[in-house]
């Protein structure tokens, strides 16, 4: 299983803060999932085409494709605004 | 580099606020100084010219701590610095409050001002923290600035 | 320029020790402010490698407050700031004793960090005081550093 | 009368801190005046013609020339080491 997370404006857009993907259900890498998600509707293409997205990938910001493992935790959020 | 064991570091994220005159008061006796920067964010009530009667910061428990830890080892890494603190506040805040505070000590003010900026710099740019704000026109979430982005890009 | 109206500045050349905390304080208090930047500078006990027993701060009075209050007023031209605090201590030091603070209130982090750097390069480079230690090998004069004329020159 | 300054280690050199010239014992320029002291011995002419030695006139450091005035207060000082 995976955990995916989405935050702020993002989370209110695809009106989703958590899902959890089981073996089988999510694909082997970040990219991948990515493309999956997309398929979930528009809203969700967007947000997964978007350039300004960012990803993490177990608490640490990533930007290259990366395997999944299970027990992984993927983040994606809108460029950040703390300070 | 051995600098780096003797540097002390202590990150707090929390709902609370701060004083930062204590937090000054611990950098300095951390240890034989020479230079103590720092820096306080504050909630202000102009935003693009609407009125901001208010502030809630989201973030990612969790990864919240470790980018701020990795953005202290980073600056560890670049400078010889004695001590840094770093505050961060969640949840809802008014118009005058803390927002941030990064405490930097070093032996040499040059380092102690660029650790300190460049502590904000990223905080701005890579650490888990969104700002929704309350304004007479309803809530919206602020935008992230070009500006923050490039005066991160400039440490590269 | 208006905004050098609404500025509320305070110098002072003192002998006697501060508190980094009320100096604070008071910056915060001073207006509604959005990033504040401070900067307190402490004798430290090794200076080219040999101990520092003490330091003896020697100025010109008259021109000291004079070249201070230009050094604010130029950062006041160059960036909008809300309220600058400046205190430099004279007389006898020792190590660990605080000897300037420079704090900056502005409604943007970048001219906070900017205005109270500039501030301390100037300071280095313009204002009169003369530094003399105490060593086990006698008194001697600190002699001004090539890096102290560099960081002022960058502000051209 | 003018009066005049010294500071810190050139003080020490010199082994003087302050001494005033009357008028008609003092030129009318500034640059005059570090040439007339310069005259005052070995260490004063050492002083007067390195690109050290800073001046300051009425309290406000100067580099070029300027007309000297009765009442004005010329400084020489060695390069600051505050803050």
């Amino acid at each position: 299983m995976i955990k995916i997370l989405i935050f702020a404006s993002l989370r209110e857009q695809l009106g989703c803060s958590q899902l959890s993907l089981d073996e089988g259900e999510y694909p082997s890498s970040l990219f991948a999932l990515k493309e999956k998600l997309a398929g979930k509707g528009d809203q969700w293409r967007a947000a997964m085409t978007s350039n300004r997205t960012l990803v993490a990938l177990n608490q640490t910001m990533i930007r290259q494709d990366a395997t999944l493992h299970p027990g992984d935790e993927v983040a994606f959020f809108p460029p950040v605004t703390g300070g | 580099m051995e600098h780096r064991n003797q540097t002390s570091t202590l990150i707090s994220v929390q709902q609370e606020d701060f004083d930062p005159g204590t937090e000054y008061q611990q950098l300095e006796n951390s240890m034989s100084v020479g230079a103590i920067t720092t820096f306080t964010g504050t909630v202000r009530n102009l935003n693009l010219g609407d009125q901001v009667g208010g502030l809630f910061l989201e973030h990612y428990p969790g990864m919240t701590e470790k980018a701020l830890q990795a953005i202290v080892d980073e600056a560890q890494q670049r400078w010889t610095l004695q001590a840094v603190r770093l505050i961060h506040r969640i949840g809802q805040l008014y118009p005058g409050d803390r927002i941030v505070f990064v405490g930097v000590t070093s032996a040499h003010r040059k380092e102690a001002f660029a650790a300190c900026e460049f502590i904000m710099d990223y905080v701005k740019t890579r650490a888990p923290f969104w700002k929704k704000e309350t304004t007479p026109d309803g809530d919206r979430w602020v935008d992230a600035r070009d500006s923050d982005q490039e005066a991160a890009e400039r440490w590269r």
